[in-house]
């Protein structure tokens, strides 16, 4: 399967930092009682060291389930992985003992998710499950811990962080919580921060505050960040570097810039062009005719085919290598726009 | 008067022969025994107390002016020294033995028979036993509320007390001997006030020490007894709330000394099969009869045939081997150990045939249907199946109807509710060694209304003329004679059928082997389980 | 309104759909081993209460002499009674066949009502709301606080029991937790988006109830139908354990236990067999039950 | 939260009238004269009259019924017609050994119920958690007097590790409590399953995962915590199903609880006596019920406001 | 009825609720007044918990408003009776945001399509037919769609169903709340044009729900921007971004993320989170967040300010241009 569908590094590689995250064609799926399907194919990205990373894609796109993947956090069964590697700091995390990983957990990766209002455990106070992370990872006083957490919920912008270890997380609003994610994601001082979807359930005023929020932190305490969101604008606002999905693979990646200047795949361009914009007016928006296929009915060919303005016989039947422009950018398809 | 004396002599001479010297000789004092018991005991209060648990329990802790003979039906005087009754039958003089002590150390005298009989009588005593004293002078203004006072009883001097009845009785001194008629301290009932019956003070062979509610009761000899020689033991514990299969096991294992549910049903082939017990069982018979009304009233019972019929077609034998043999198959109203019983009556045999042919003759060739009331205790509702497949095989199809006893009582006591009814477990045991208490309620026609205890509404004219006249024979010479009256009586109703008598439960005791006594003190006659007083230990 | 289309909008075009879900149901059913294996149990206990006289050898209600001991003991199992004879020397197997027959009866008709009556009343309490819903509801959270058994047994004791008024005392006891499934569900079915939307519409209350929410509840109703069946088998068997179950000679798995408590030391197929069937049948709709609450319904859970 | 604690109270207060009105009035239709039981056998009609006046239960049902209640206010249970003891004291002389069972019961519940619940929820969709869910099937639909008796049987007589029933230490209080606790355990296992599985798809426990929180802690601190509520809630309104259940349990055992007590009440229409216990265990319910309000704002700070 | 007449006027619309255990109501939508005219959409713009949800549901009186006036078409709806507003509705359609919530999944997409013709008795059944046909190639569904269910359908072909049903009778107004928050960006761009065609097509007018600027700047005609249950300013499309007077109109705008790269300048962010509703401030009720806030912010709620540049249109409820008014 995997050498059948092998690619050229679909990987651009941005600025050609060193990469902390990688990626390496990881191709995983999930059994269910109607049968098994794949949902990732042969997905490879990099975060490199100090540097704001996007993953965007449409839901179902498996930007989630990929980070999930490397993070280990798929409950197996359902998931199973068939081939890949995902390597962090030099070490396949694929193959860490459980303990192991455990300790990479939350200590060297942190990750926030889109859903402030329900990913703190609402039976705990924040203090509690502040603290815990540094349970695990350090081994500090009670005292110690309460102090590093009020300086990391400080950082992140909250006022009266002492009471707020004592708060549980019904009481907060949902920006609150957000940032409390953050502090807690940051308190071991990680080297990556994986954010999932991060303001997707968020109002765009506090959107903006946790955006600007991750931007300093992330300046203040040189980590990578690998921001997963389905707002292009988003990605436009926080990221240096891009990666689109599309139904389990990756279809493009380039620099922020280049990307939204000049999209290389037809679905990358769909996309940008179907949002309305603020500052001009069309009467009528660009759409992308069809669906997302569904993981159980792929086509053979380019999973975008059925949809792509400039589909070949070629896109039905093969599967598009990826096509490397420069350093900036490479796209997977068979008629990439210039 | 003369007569009065001969009878004094008589009875003095009785208690200085045998059973009292016997009993004198017989064991040594001492130790203490464990009776099980599943249910909790209801009240010690011997003006309340009327199940078979308590019954024997009230009868160890109080006294009354009368008691019988252990192990047996004959009347004793027990607080009575003596006494004479008139010619006529209406006046019963008593002499009280000096020196009797109620348990809280006061000497009991003449008053305070008066006053616990005065007490039994009086509405607000809800005594289940006023009824059996309504011959006494002055019961119906008692009743009626008009008085406290009972009219017919004087006492001229402490130690004497003297009865006036309203009519003759025969019974009258076996109703002294019943536990309503036991004496209790009036300021000790006036203390504990409804509450008296857990905190029961008689003159009894034992005092109780401690009742600790639902779990056990202690009793502790009585050192005043007015028996010196009684009782044997020092002490009876009674655990409450034990399973009688438990229990069986406990005192197989020697924890337990006596049975007081006695041996369970499910066990008793077991157990009876065993060599190794055979000297811990004793069998006597009991003052009991299983019978299923008829009710006279409704169709087609109202037909003599057709309840001779019933009678013919249930095959008793069978219904006794259902209950493991421990009953003996009855044909007349009354148990074999009742006075009165007739040995030589052969009653109506198991006959399908024939009573199928009564049936024709009564006009149902087919057969009917009709009901068949039980209590749904556990083997009553066997035992109506049973009987139910004896009544189809004639054509009668008798739909069962298992209740609690509430309403099974509560259907008897309708004229037109329960054509038949299953008396078991909630069936006529005796109170008193007498005929006639196998009558009047469940028989005559008294007990025929509402809410009464005759459940076949049988009610016959001349039958109640003649217990009439065999109640009023109190005259101790024309004992005999009112015994074959009685007999009479009960054949007599057997003619008519009201009833179809099924069988008379045997009594089976079960005690440890170190519990000894007369085999007669274990099937005590009144004394159930055991006679308290007077069996003893030996270990 | 034109009937026809009423009549269209369901039988027409609803057909396909019922066809569809209820295969794609099936055929999730049938993955479920478990629930599988209890259908057939099932089954093979409805085939023996149906076929009863032809299976059964010998009759129920006859008490063999040779049936018991000559010291009244029920006899072991043996070649000529393959259970055992019961304490009046009856074939036990005879009886538990045909006591299949007064469980299976019982439960269906039973747990019908119950669900009938519950439905009824948690969807007044649901959708009429107001204050003969908020009394309904009352009723139900007090009939919830008041203790089940007691209840049938004082209810057994007012009505003298036979088949049928078992199971209307069992119905009447039982019908509390249909009745607070469904009334939580017609809630929060009038409360959603749907609801909403068609009454955005325009449409009237009679055609938001009838045709809107009650379609949704028919899985819940379906789902109870067999799931409540395992706890009115089991209340069945418990009042017929006390002595207040149905009328005897007639055979009742739970009757036969009652009969024989006392005997299990000396006698332990008495009780073993009838309460293998018990366990049994209520297993089998507790599972079966459990299986369509997951295939049709399965935001439903509680205890029944 | 006092607020809302004096409201449950009160709502709590008005089920249990509901449930004595409930009762009184069964009681009344039950075709049976207590009186006459009461009179015994050779009770003339005055005496049967003078005590059912004495009773008041010659009045009618609505002046007995606000009676009744007046005394109730007082704390006047009334006096048994059978046993002629206050019914209260009747009562309190069982609870021991009913409450006994019950702890006994509820322990064994929780003992095993929770533990595989979370082991099958833990092991989802695998054979541990089909065994498991079937074990809890069987735990439900056993009617309790079959396990009771077959408990006895090979525990009791065949192994004679217990004794046959009756009343004592903890060695009597086993087979009951067990089995007594069995349909309960089997729910329990259930309904923690169920809402185990529920918790354990839920962000927090994501997020929980992602902290580097070990597995067990995920399940055992995270899961436990949140999935418990429900079953805590469940108990509460359990305790009311064991106060009909004893009765089954308590007869087969032969243990002298407020279940036996019940019985022979209902046997000879002790309306008093049924009263009593019917109110007790209403009033267990209400208790159960509010026990678990006031413990479950303990585990879930979101029920704490107000 | 002339032309110039607003096709609907809400005019200070309340509508308060009480939630469990909190003695002050909700004060969800609180004075609020608005106009639109035929063939018109009009979009209603703000955070989530402003009452903008409530606020299309009272108007129409799905959910029983406090007190107010809601004139359509001359009407007072408030005033109808139940039957008559039951009517009324065949005028007046809503489109719902989750497009699988407000589908009755056991009905199949043809007779939910066609539920509201049979409610409102328009036709025959085989006209019905005809019509369901038409609906459903007019919102681009498969004419085979009829017959299945809905959970057999996408999300954006689930909300072509939601939207063929509101438009099944034609009316004058439909009301849509967030009808594309819940679809992918590739599929938002297929329901908002068809929702653009739709109202060319049919002359609807549209109330429009959401929190997403760039929709509403490329579909509104008219901008009302809510906040806490007021609407704080009010202007057409074009006025109210090239102009935006409000300090929370300014925020929002500079808060939306920008595809077009290069252009993300200066941005506002505000600080603090939207206060809960049932507690509002005192005064103007952004003032908390507010960063030109006044000492008169906290003490007086601003009037209702009618100000225009270049001869347009434009309210705003901001204690800023008081003295801007009296110039």
């Amino acid at each position: 399967m995997a050498e059948q569908k092998a690619r050229p590094d679909s990987r651009a590689g941005p600025d050609n930092a060193e990469p902390l995250l990688s990626l390496k064609g990881l191709t995983m799926g999930f059994r269910t009682d109607e049968g098994s399907f794949i949902a990732l194919e042969d997905v490879s990205y990099e975060v490199p060291k100090g540097q704001t990373v996007g993953l965007v894609g449409e839901s179902g796109c498996g930007k989630s389930v990929s980070v999930m993947t490397a993070m280990r956090l798929l409950p197996s069964p359902p998931a199973f992985i068939r081939s890949g590697q995902v390597v962090f700091d030099g070490r396949d995390l694929l193959k860490l003992v459980p303990e192991s990983m455990r300790h990479i957990r939350g200590n060297r990766i942190g990750m926030i998710f889109q859903e402030p209002m329900t990913s703190l455990n609402p039976t705990f106070s924040i203090g509690f499950q502040m603290r815990e992370v540094l349970r695990i990872h350090r081994s500090l006083k009670r005292k110690e811990a309460d102090e590093l957490c009020t300086d990391m919920l400080a950082k992140t912008g909250i006022g009266a962080p002492a009471q707020r270890l004592k708060q549980y997380p019904h009481e907060l609003s949902g920006g609150l919580r957000q940032r409390i994610m953050i502090a807690m994601a940051l308190l071991c001082g990680p080297d990556l921060l994986i954010a999932d979807e991060p303001t997707t359930a968020l109002d765009v005023t506090i959107q903006a505050q946790i955006l600007e929020l991750l931007k300093e932190l992330q300046q203040d305490l040189q980590m990578s960040i690998l921001m997963i969101t389905h707002d292009l604008g988003v990605v436009a606002e926080s990221c240096r570097y891009v990666y689109v999905m599309y139904a389990g693979c990756v279809v493009e990646s380039a620099e922020a810039e280049r990307i939204f200047s000049e999209p290389g795949h037809p679905y990358t361009r769909g996309l940008i062009n179907s949002r309305p914009r603020i500052a001009e007016k069309r009467e009528w928006l660009k759409t992308i005719p069809g669906m997302v296929p569904g993981p159980d009915n792929r086509p053979p060919g380019c999973n975008y085919a059925e949809r792509c303005e400039r589909c070949t016989e070629q896109c039905r039947q093969e599967q598009p290598q990826f096509v490397q422009y420069d350093h900036k950018q490479a796209v997977a398809c068979w008629n990439p726009y210039p | 008067m003369q007569r009065n004396w001969i009878v004094l002599v008589l009875l003095v001479g009785f208690i200085m022969t045998w059973p009292w010297s016997a009993v004198a000789g017989e064991g040594k004092k001492g130790g203490t025994i464990t009776i099980t018991y599943k249910d909790d005991v209801v009240t010690l209060d011997p003006a309340i107390g009327y199940d078979w648990q308590n019954w024997s329990m009230i009868k160890s802790l109080f006294s009354g002016l009368m008691d019988y003979e252990p192990g047996t039906t004959a009347l004793t005087p027990d607080l009575a020294e003596s006494y004479s009754v008139s010619d006529d039958g209406l006046i019963y003089t008593f002499k009280l033995r000096s020196g009797v002590k109620f348990h809280n150390g006061r000497e009991l005298v003449a008053s305070d028979v008066k006053y616990s009989i005065e007490r039994t009588v009086n509405p607000e005593t809800q005594s289940p036993g006023q009824g059996f004293y309504n011959m006494i002078k002055g019961f119906d203004d008692v009743v009626a509320g008009k008085t406290e006072r009972l009219e017919g009883i004087e006492t001229s001097d402490e130690q004497t007390v003297v009865f006036e009845l309203s009519r003759p009785d025969a019974t009258f001194l076996h109703l002294l001997a019943l536990n309503f008629a036991f004496i209790v301290p009036k300021e000790e009932v006036e203390k504990w006030g409804a509450d008296f019956g857990k905190h029961p003070v008689g003159s009894g062979a034992f005092k109780l020490k401690e009742w600790k509610l639902g779990q056990s009761i202690e009793w502790v000899r009585n050192p005043d007894y007015h028996f010196p020689d009684r009782p044997k033991l020092d002490g009876v514990i009674f655990e409450i709330g034990q399973e009688p299969t438990v229990a069986l096991m406990r005192l197989q294992r020697g924890e337990v000394d006596i049975l007081g549910d006695g041996i369970p049903p499910a066990r008793f082939v077991q157990i009876k099969n065993d060599p190794k017990y055979k000297d811990q069982i004793v069998e006597g018979g009991q003052l009991h009869t299983g019978y299923v009304t008829m009710n006279v009233r409704m169709e087609p019972f109202d037909d003599a045939r057709v309840r001779k019929a019933v009678n013919m077609a249930i095959n008793k034998d069978r219904v006794v081997k259902i209950i493991n043999n421990r009953a003996v198959v009855a044909n007349q109203p009354l148990p074999p150990a009742m006075p009165g019983y007739d040995p030589d009556y052969e009653g109506y045999p198991y006959d399908p045939e024939q009573a199928k042919d009564l049936l024709a003759e009564a006009g149902y060739p087919d057969g009917f249907e009709t009901e068949l009331w039980t209590m749904n205790v556990d083997p009553n509702p066997r035992i109506a199946q049973s009987m139910q497949q004896n009544l189809a095989a004639i054509g009668i199809k008798a739909d069962i109807l298992n209740q609690s006893q509430g309403p099974v009582i509560a259907a008897g006591g309708e004229p037109d509710q329960a054509p038949m009814i299953w008396s078991g477990g909630m069936a006529w045991i005796a109170d008193y060694p007498d005929p006639s208490n196998f009558y009047g309620p469940i028989l005559g026609c008294g007990g025929a209304v509402k809410g009464g205890w005759n459940w076949a509404w049988y009610c016959n004219e001349e039958i109640e003329k003649m217990a009439t006249k065999a109640d009023s024979m109190s005259d101790p010479a024309q004992a005999e004679k009112r015994i074959d009256l009685w007999r009479e009586i009960f054949i007599k109703i057997m003619d008519d059928a009201p009833w179809a008598p099924i069988f008379n439960e045997q009594r089976f005791t079960m005690h440890s082997p170190r519990v000894k006594g007369k085999p007669s003190y274990f099937v005590d006659p009144v004394h159930i389980p055991i006679n308290y007083e007077n069996i003893y230990v030996e270990d | 309104m034109d009937c026809n289309y009423l009549l269209r909008s369901f039988f027409y075009f609803d057909l396909p759909g019922i066809e569809f879900a209820v295969s794609y149901a099936w055929r999730k059913f049938l993955r479920k081993k478990v629930a599988v294996t209890a259908a057939g149990v099932l089954a093979v206990i409805i085939l023996a209460a149906v076929f009863a006289p032809v299976l059964a050898p010998h009759d129920p209600y006859e008490q063999f002499f040779e049936g018991l001991t000559l010291q009244g003991a029920p006899l072991p199992p043996s070649a000529e009674f393959f259970l055992g004879t019961d304490l009046l020397g009856r074939d036990l197997l005879s009886r538990l066949l045909y006591g299949a027959r007064t469980s299976l009866i019982i439960g269906v008709v039973a747990n019908g009502v119950a669900v009938l009556l519950g439905t009824f009343l948690g969807v007044i309490g649901g959708y009429v709301g107001g204050f003969i819903g908020g009394a309904v509801m009352r009723f139900t959270d007090l009939m919830m606080a008041f203790p089940a058994l007691l209840l049938a047994i004082a209810l057994a004791a007012i009505f003298t029991p036979s088949l049928w008024i078992v199971a209307l005392v069992i119905a009447l006891v039982n019908w509390v937790w249909v009745a607070r499934v469904i009334y939580a569900q017609t809630r929060s079915l009038a409360e959603s988006e749907f609801i909403e939307a068609v009454r955005s519409l325009g449409a009237s209350w009679p055609r938001i109830l009838f045709l809107h929410v009650i379609p949704h509840l028919a899985p819940t109703v379906f789902v109870w139908s067999t799931l409540g069946i395992s706890t009115t088998v089991l209340l069945e068997a418990t009042l017929s354990f006390l002595g207040i179950g149905v009328r005897p000679p007639m055979p009742s798995w739970g009757g036969i236990i009652y009969e024989s408590q006392s005997y299990f030391l000396d006698a332990p197929w008495l009780v073993f067999f009838p309460g293998l069937a018990i366990l049994m049948l209520a297993l089998a709709f507790n599972l079966v039950g459990d299986a369509l609450r997951d295939v049709l319904d399965p935001t439903q859970r509680g205890r029944g | 939260m006092f607020l809302f604690l004096a409201k449950r109270f009160g709502a709590s207060g008005l089920i249990v009238i509901g449930i004595t009105f409930i009762t009184f009035l069964l009681s009344y239709f039950i075709p049976a004269d207590p009186v006459r039981m009461l009179a015994g056998r050779s009770a003339t009609q005055e005496t049967v009259e003078s005590i059912r006046h004495q009773l008041g239960l010659d009045q009618p049902l609505p002046v007995q019924y606000l009676k009744y209640l007046g005394r109730l206010v007082q704390g006047d249970l009334g006096r048994s017609y059978k046993q002629k003891t206050q019914v209260a004291e009747l009562i309190a002389s069982r609870m021991p050994a009913t409450l006994k069972l019950l702890v006994g019961a509820i322990f064994f519940e929780v003992l095993f119920g929770i533990p595989a619940g979370i082991f099958a929820a833990s092991r989802r969709g695998r054979k541990a958690d089909n065994l498991a869910m079937i074990a809890s099937f069987v735990g439900v639909s056993a009617p309790q007097f079959v396990v009771g008796l077959l408990l006895l049987w090979v525990f009791a007589y065949k192994m004679a590790l217990y004794p046959l029933g009756g009343y004592g230490g903890l060695s009597h209080l086993i087979l009951p409590a067990v089995t007594l606790g069995i349909t309960g355990g089997g729910w329990y296992s259930r309904m923690m399953r169920s809402s185990m599985v529920d918790v354990l798809q839920q962000d927090y426990i994501r997020t929980a995962r992602a902290k580097g929180v070990r597995e067990s802690a995920v399940v055992l601190v995270h899961g436990l915590r949140n999935a418990v509520l429900p079953v805590i809630a469940m108990i509460g309104m359990d305790i009311g199903f064991f106060m009909s259940w004893t009765v089954v349990v308590e007869s087969v055992y032969g243990w002298p609880g407020i279940g036996q007590l019940t019985w022979q009440s209902i046997q000879v229409i002790d309306t008093p006596v049924i009263m009593g216990v019917t109110l007790v265990a209403a009033l267990a319910i209400v208790i159960g019920n509010f026990m678990a309000d006031l413990i479950m704002p303990l585990i879930d700070p979101r029920l704490r406001v107000r | 009825m002339t032309d110039r007449e607003p096709l609907l006027e809400i005019i200070d619309l309340n509508k308060h609720f009480y939630v469990k255990g909190q003695q002050r109501p909700v004060r969800a939508v609180d004075g609020v007044s608005l106009e639109l005219n035929r063939g018109e959409t009009l979009s209603v713009v703000g955070e989530s918990g402003c009452g903008k949800s409530t606020l299309a549901r009272a108007a129409l009186r799905i959910h029983e408003p406090t007190s107010g006036r809601v004139i359509f078409k001359g009407q007072d709806l408030l005033n109808l009776s139940r039957k008559r507003l039951r009517a009324k509705r065949k005028e007046m359609q809503f489109i719902f945001q989750d497009p699988y919530a407000s589908l009755d999944t056991r009905w199949p997409v043809g007779s939910i399509v066609t539920e509201p013709l049979v409610i409102h008795g328009a036709g025959d059944y085989r006209s019905r037919q005809k019509k369901l046909h038409e609906l459903l190639e007019l919102v681009g569904l498969d004419p085979t769609a009829a017959n299945r269910y809905p959970h057999e359908f996408s999300g954006g072909q689930r909300q072509r169903i939601g939207i063929a049903r509101a438009v099944a009778l034609e009316p004058d107004l439909i009301v849509a709340d967030e009808p594309v928050s819940a679809l992918d960006v590739s599929i938002q761009s297929q329901i908002i044009n068809l929702l653009i065609r739709l109202k060319q097509d049919l002359s609807l007018a549209y109330i429009f729900i959401t929190h997403d600027l760039a929709v509403v700047k490329h579909i509104s005609d008219r901008v009302a921007v809510m906040y806490l249950g007021v609407i704080i300013e009010f202007a057409g499309v074009e006025e109210l971004f090239s102009n935006p007077l409000h300090p929370y109109t300014q925020a929002l705008i500079s808060a939306i993320p920008r595809i077009d790269y290069r252009q993300s300048g200066r941005r506002i962010v505000l600080t603090g989170d939207v206060p809960d509703p049932s507690d509002p401030p005192s005064g103007c009720r952004f003032h908390p967040r507010c960063i030109h806030r006044m000492d008169i912010c906290s003490q007086e709620q601003p009037q209702t300010l009618t100000l225009g540049s270049n001869g347009s249109w434009h309210t705003v409820n901001c204690h800023l241009y008081t003295d801007a008014i009296n110039l």
